[in-house]
């Protein structure tokens, strides 16, 4: 039984769990001061013969109060979250050395292209395995997204990587797994009948696993 | 240009056929009963779709009892196809969102007590009104026919997403594609008319004495809610005239392949769409303010910021769509914009919460049946709203976008929030409808029972998303990183299944009050409101003569009501002056 | 620490319910293509026999890589390839569906079989991967993998269709209403999953087996054009004189690009 | 002022707070266009966002469209707008009119008749060009879905690829009749709602220069809708 998010497996699990605790914390204060109060009120203030509730219209000083505290909150949480979101999902902040892959989604599989021994891809020895994503550990990744029909997703919760493929565009996610070994990737997306079929696997590698695991294909399949 | 005459109002009218008098009634009341039963129709008929849904995440692959009565497109040996499955997704959020919760917040509640609760005999327009109902009505119906046309209901989501919705060869749902379209169209006209007649009424047909800030604040967020609407929706229809275009004369304007834009629909659909949120909470909101102050027995807590909250809450509704988009492509500078805009929500939805907390504070609390479930609509509602600033703040959005995470969301808003309002609003303004009590006893039985199956159905679900569990997907045991946390998902479908048998007490509790509840005498809830100045029922055409308005509708324990705990707002003290109308406008300028 | 967070909801969780329990499935690899059951003729009348062969070298079947349905790998004992071109000895081809375009006489009709045609989904492939059907007689498609498959038709002539089968063991039974040679079935979970059916009015059509040899039945006596279709060879014809109750041969040979 | 018997849907029948200030037939007509303002701006926006989303040019202003058709159409649109005006003139203040005195008749009432009555043929018109137009360009070849194969105007845009706009026409034709089509169809409406108050209320000469409402409800409409058109003629036909 998992109560909390998936293993951390990339360089992005980091800064967004902490922001998930701290908005779990901040969000946790405010929820038990409201349940507490709303409990503490209908036991302390339920009506009772003789009583008379205290007629009043409000506070402006509380009115200011509760409006500035959220208010406060709100803008600083923007901040801080703006910071890793810029660094995560801006165009500029994906690492110039990155490693490009192809991921072409399709109902229902995703089509992995890889820029072969030249290190490039749209070559001419760049091939494409189905549904295997292969990376090497410790490595800046950018996945150059596109799709064939619908719009789809992709989604590897360990990476806390999520981003659409959408037909007619070219979007490019970046990642840098932490460890390796295998993990899954699901379509976040609805796209058909077979959205909970688009199962597909990462497979991070050490960096001479990876060059093997090239060479191989490279040299013709997975026999 | 002095006073002018009091024309004779429709009370007095001969009497009318059941016909005229029930069915192709103009009478607002009438209307809003009406939309009452379509639309608690239509919440059974998402409900029934949810239970399968429930089904098949908590036991995939199992037959689904009773599925043998389904055709063989959609179960195979009594198990939901996967086909089915996406239908079932797509319909229960489009039922729920467009025939059921909206209609009864607005359908139901604008009708019945606008023109109640600002004094005045009817609607602005009530021949259009009672056209709104019936293209409504229609509108569902041709939802509902999406399920019995060849290929089975549409299959991509409610929210539509082009070109999955655009093209059949990609979907596999032909006909009853362009049925959602066609039906979404219908309802936004309806949409748009009802709202004209909200807005104009409550501009131009407030009894004397009713200033604005009079009203109270039910009748403050149907307004604004009224106003949403009307701008929303034509956007709505616009973008699904475009997609019935896309799927039935072959146009081009969401598929990629001829230069459409995939991203257009959702930029269209969400500036709807998020808009539409606040119409599904803004009534819910509002109606829960007038039943926590007749519960505390006292004034509402800030009212004049609890009126600029719904403001607030509406003009920043209009800019925070792109939340919905974060992970969609979308530039993601404009991702940052939108959440800041999103965050600062949380700010008036808080003075909201604070205010309903502020009211009960130094109160004298009754525990009706109303009363128990506005306080637990504040309680959950809380709970909707901070989980939305997770998914606000972009990167922790990334690992939970589009998983159970959002689904657990939006039903603490959208069940915890709009359906528990509707519980206090329904047996709350019963007698005004039916002359007659629903029983507290059901109902207290009715609101313990659905707080806690409630709580046990949706919370599972944050941990559920957290795991990585995606929506709409329909047999999570095939990944590994889901497998561990299915016991929880049989867990959910379990609470779910007894969370929906708990609604048949409602539905019970409802139908038989109406033969035979409790007579209603004229004032049940001792409310300040100007609907209980009339007998329940309230008669066609409301008052005889135009009342008048002599305070604020909160007048709860105010000190001039004496031994009474409230001040009617129709009540004139002797030191109460009578308001004076306004001059008419001219016949033209 | 999360544990501690999330301890009052573990105190909720009550139920647990053990939803597994598929066994695996048993059987054995496919070797042989089943026979399709051709319509039901009378004897009466001639018959046409050939061998399909085809000349130069046959492109290999890429191998499919099913690491990702463990369900389907354990079917097979060595790597299971495409059945893109299925040579025989002496560069016999099967696969290959032959039927009479021409000759049968116009107005002519024919009931489709009681029988229906069965196409098993099994170890993440079609079996048989190339058959034909009369216009209105039953395919009834099953599942034999204990996951996904949906089956697609893409027709020209005829409704296109997508259902799927989420378990082992469903079966859905599906017709076509016109003749159309040829219909492409396939699977989009499985990409490398392709079946192909010609459907057509008349009995009088069959599939070249393992040996490349092919026979058509019940023909009456005329002059028939006689039409070979391979998914990567394409079509080739061939005509024939029957009279009585001959057997003529008719030897079909497609080139290899 | 003397005292005149209002019809009941005529103003508020009822005592009420300072609203609007306007009676409520014209508020409803104003939120009705302001949701009609969004129904357009959905369809306009999506127009722009897709034409200048696309790789390559439209085709040039006047390649595909007749401009000084649909020009004079414009024209006759405007004229409308106009005669609406002058429609409205002359039941609520009295003093324009156009038809000669009539015994017994007030000059009002012949001003209203005549002037709606222009109107209605200038917005029948209207939709009537834009028959004619759509008739011609589908002959052409222009369709929702782009040039049609074989026509006149496919031919033309393997000639000049450039002029028609070959590689957008598609999307072209789709928000082109996708706008106008609409636009007509306001203008549709209108004329028919203008027909039944024609025959209803000003042919039985129920207006009086105490109560015009449904004239100036209409004719705010009128306007709308011919304003919109001057937008979409600008950004569909000249740029």
């Amino acid at each position: 039984m998992r109560w909390w998010l998936p293993d951390a497996g990339s360089t992005f699990a980091g800064p967004i769990d902490a922001l998930f605790l701290a908005i779990l914390i901040i969000t946790g204060i405010a929820l038990v001061v409201v349940e507490v109060g709303l409990v503490t009120f209908v036991i302390k203030y339920r009506a009772r013969p003789g009583r008379k509730a205290f007629y009043t219209h409000g506070s402006t000083r509380a009115e200011v109060i509760w409006t500035a505290i959220p208010a406060v909150t709100m803008v600083a949480l923007g901040l801080i979250s703006n910071h890793y979101w810029v660094l995560i999902k801006d165009k500029k902040s994906i690492p110039p050395n990155a490693y490009h892959v192809g991921v072409h989604g399709k109902q229902f599989e995703w089509q992995v292209t890889y820029p072969g021994p030249d290190g490039k891809l749209g070559t001419s020895d760049d091939f494409t395995v189905r549904n295997q994503l292969h990376v090497t550990v410790n490595e800046p990744v950018a996945v150059e997204l596109s799709s064939e029909d619908v719009i789809h997703s992709l989604f590897v919760p360990e990476f806390r990587l999520k981003q659409d493929a959408v037909p007619g565009m070219h979007i490019i996610a970046w990642f840098q797994a932490t460890k390796t070994g295998e993990f899954e990737i699901g379509c976040a997306e609805l796209c058909g009948m077979g959205h909970y079929k688009m199962r597909a696997r990462v497979f991070v590698h050490t960096p001479d696993d990876y060059k093997a695991w090239v060479a191989q294909q490279a040299a013709g399949g997975s026999e | 240009m002095t006073t002018v005459a009091h024309t004779p109002t429709e009370a007095h009218h001969a009497p009318m056929s059941f016909w005229r008098k029930y069915i192709f009634s103009t009478d607002h009341k009438i209307i809003g009963i009406q939309f009452l039963f379509v639309s608690l129709f239509f919440l059974l008929v998402g409900g029934l779709l949810a239970m399968q849904i429930r089904w098949q995440l908590g036991f995939p692959g199992k037959p689904l009892p009773g599925g043998g009565i389904l055709p063989e497109s959609m179960v195979s040996g009594g198990v939901i196809l996967p086909e089915y499955y996406i239908q079932l997704v797509t319909m229960h959020g489009t039922f729920m969102v467009f025939f059921a919760i909206m209609p009864l917040l607005v359908g139901v509640y604008a009708n019945f007590l606008i023109p109640l609760k600002i004094g005045t005999h009817d609607m602005a327009f009530p021949r259009i009104n009672m056209w709104s109902f019936w293209l409504a009505l229609l509108a569902g119906l041709i939802m509902l026919a999406g399920f019995f046309v060849p290929d089975g209901a549409p299959r991509a989501g409610w929210t539509m997403y082009a070109p999955l919705s655009a093209r059949p060869d990609l979907s596999g749902a032909t006909i009853s594609q362009k049925l959602w379209s066609i039906s979404i169209v219908v309802l936004g006209l309806s949409s748009v008319m009802g709202s004209v007649n909200y807005i104009t009424t409550i501009i131009n047909h407030r009894a004397p004495g009713m200033h604005w800030f009079r009203m109270p604040l039910s009748v403050w967020a149907l307004f604004i809610t009224a106003i949403l609407a009307v701008l929303a929706l034509p956007v709505l229809q616009g973008a699904a005239i475009m997609l019935l275009f896309d799927q039935t004369i072959g146009t081009h304007f969401f598929d990629p392949g001829a230069g459409g834009q995939p991203l257009l629909w959702q930029h269209l659909f969400w500036f709807f769409g998020h808009p539409e949120v606040y119409i599904l909470i803004l009534p819910a909101m509002g109606m829960v303010s007038d039943i926590i102050a007749n519960g505390s027995r006292k004034p509402i807590f800030g009212y004049h910021s609890m009126v600029f909250a719904i403001i607030g809450i509406a003009f920043l509704g209009w800019i925070v769509w792109g939340h919905h988009m974060f992970m969609s492509g979308m530039n993601p500078t404009l991702g940052s914009t939108f959440m800041v805009s999103t965050l600062l929500i949380a700010v008036p939805s808080a003075i909201k919460v604070f205010n309903w907390m502020g009211t009960m504070w130094r109160g004298n609390l009754r525990f009706h049946v109303p009363m128990l479930n506005a306080i637990g609509f504040v309680s959950m509602f809380t709970i909707g709203g901070l989980s939305g600033i997770f998914m606000a703040a972009t990167p922790v959005d990334i690992p939970l976008h589009d998983t159970q995470f959002i689904v657990a969301h939006l039903h603490y808003v959208l069940f915890g929030g709009s359906l528990f309002a509707l519980f206090a609003a329904i047996p709350y303004w019963y007698p005004k409808m039916f002359g007659r009590m629903m029983s507290e006893r059901i109902g207290k039985l009715h609101f313990f029972l659905t707080f806690i199956f409630y709580n046990m159905t949706f919370f599972p679900m944050h941990i559920i998303g957290m795991g990585g569990q995606m929506r709409r997907i329909y047999d999570p045991t095939i990944y590994d990183f889901l497998k561990p946390q299915q016991p929880l998902n049989v867990f959910i479908s379990y609470s779910a299944f007894a969370l929906f048998a708990v609604q048949f007490l409602f539905l019970f509790n409802f139908l038989w009050s109406l033969k035979r509840g409790k007579k209603a005498p004229q004032n049940p809830w001792e409310d300040n409101g100007m609907e209980w100045s009339l007998p329940n029922p309230a008669p066609h055409g409301n008052w005889d003569k135009t009342p008048n308005v002599y305070r604020g509708p909160y007048e709860f324990s105010a000190p001039e009501a004496g031994d009474k705990d409230y001040l009617p707002q129709y009540l004139k003290l002797p030191t109460d002056r009578d308001p004076v109308p306004a001059p008419l406008p001219a016949g033209g300028h | 620490m999360k544990g501690r967070i999330f301890s009052v909801v573990g105190g909720m969780f009550l139920l647990t319910v053990c939803s597994k329990g598929d066994g695996t499935v048993q059987a054995a690899p496919p070797a042989a293509q089943p026979v399709v059951p051709t319509a039901d003729v009378s004897a009466a009348g001639g018959t046409i026999t050939g061998k399909i062969k085809f000349t130069g070298t046959a492109p290999r079947n890429p191998a499919i890589d099913m690491s990702e349905e463990a369900a389907c790998k354990a079917k097979y004992t060595t790597t299971p390839t495409e059945e893109n071109v299925v040579a025989g000895p002496a560069n016999a081809l099967s696969n290959v569906f032959v039927y009479v375009s021409a000759g049968v006489p116009a107005g002519q009709t024919f009931t489709a079989p009681a029988t229906a045609v069965v196409l098993d989904q099994s170890g993440c492939r079609y079996h048989p991967h190339v058959f034909g059907v009369m216009v209105g007689q039953n395919i009834e498609i099953k599942n034999s993998d204990p996951l996904l498959h949906n089956i697609k038709a893409i027709a020209k002539k005829n409704r296109p269709f997508n259902v799927s089968q989420p378990n082992a063991n469903m079966t859905k039974t599906v017709t076509f209403a016109a003749p159309e040679v040829m219909v492409n079935l396939e699977c989009n979970v499985h990409g490398w999953m392709h079946a192909y059916v010609g459907v057509r009015p008349d009995p009088f059509f069959a599939v070249s087996g393992p040996d490349g040899s092919f026979s058509i039945k019940g023909l009456p006596p005329g002059t028939y054009t006689i039409e070979a279709w391979h998914e990567k060879f394409g079509t080739q014809t061939a005509t024939v004189t029957i009279a009585g109750t001959e057997t003529k041969t008719a030897n079909i040979t497609f080139a290899a690009h | 002022m003397q005292t005149t018997t209002m019809t009941d849907a005529m103003r508020p029948p009822v005592p009420a707070e300072p609203g609007a200030g306007v009676y409520s037939n014209k508020l409803g007509m104003w939120v009705f266009l302001a949701s009609d303002v969004m129904f357009f701006t959905a369809l306009i926006g999506s127009y722009i966002v897709l034409r200048f989303g696309m790789g390559s040019a439209w085709a040039r202003p006047g390649a595909v469209l007749n401009v000084p058709l649909t020009g004079l159409n414009t024209f006759l649109l405007i004229c409308s707008s106009v005669s609406m005006v002058k429609a409205y003139a002359a039941i609520a203040d009295g003093k324009k009119y156009f038809l000669r005195k009539v015994p017994g008749k007030t000059l009002q009432d012949g001003g209203l008749k005549f002037w709606l009555l222009v109107t209605i043929i200038c917005g029948a018109g209207f939709v009537g060009v834009q028959v004619v137009e759509y008739i011609k360009l589908v002959g052409h070849g222009f369709t929702p879905t782009g040039y049609r194969e074989g026509s006149l105007l496919a031919e033309h845009a393997l000639a000049d690829p450039v002029k028609y706009g070959a590689g957008v026409a598609g999307m072209y034709g789709s928000t082109f009749f996708t706008m106008t089509g609409f636009h007509g169809f306001h203008v549709t409406c209108g004329v028919i709602s203008m027909l039944y108050l024609y025959f209803t209320k000003v042919l039985p000469e129920k207006y009086s220069p105490q109560d015009y409402r449904g004239i100036e409800v209409i004719g705010l409409y009128w306007h709308f809708v011919d304003l919109v058109w001057i937008i979409l003629f600008t950004i569909v036909y000249l740029i």
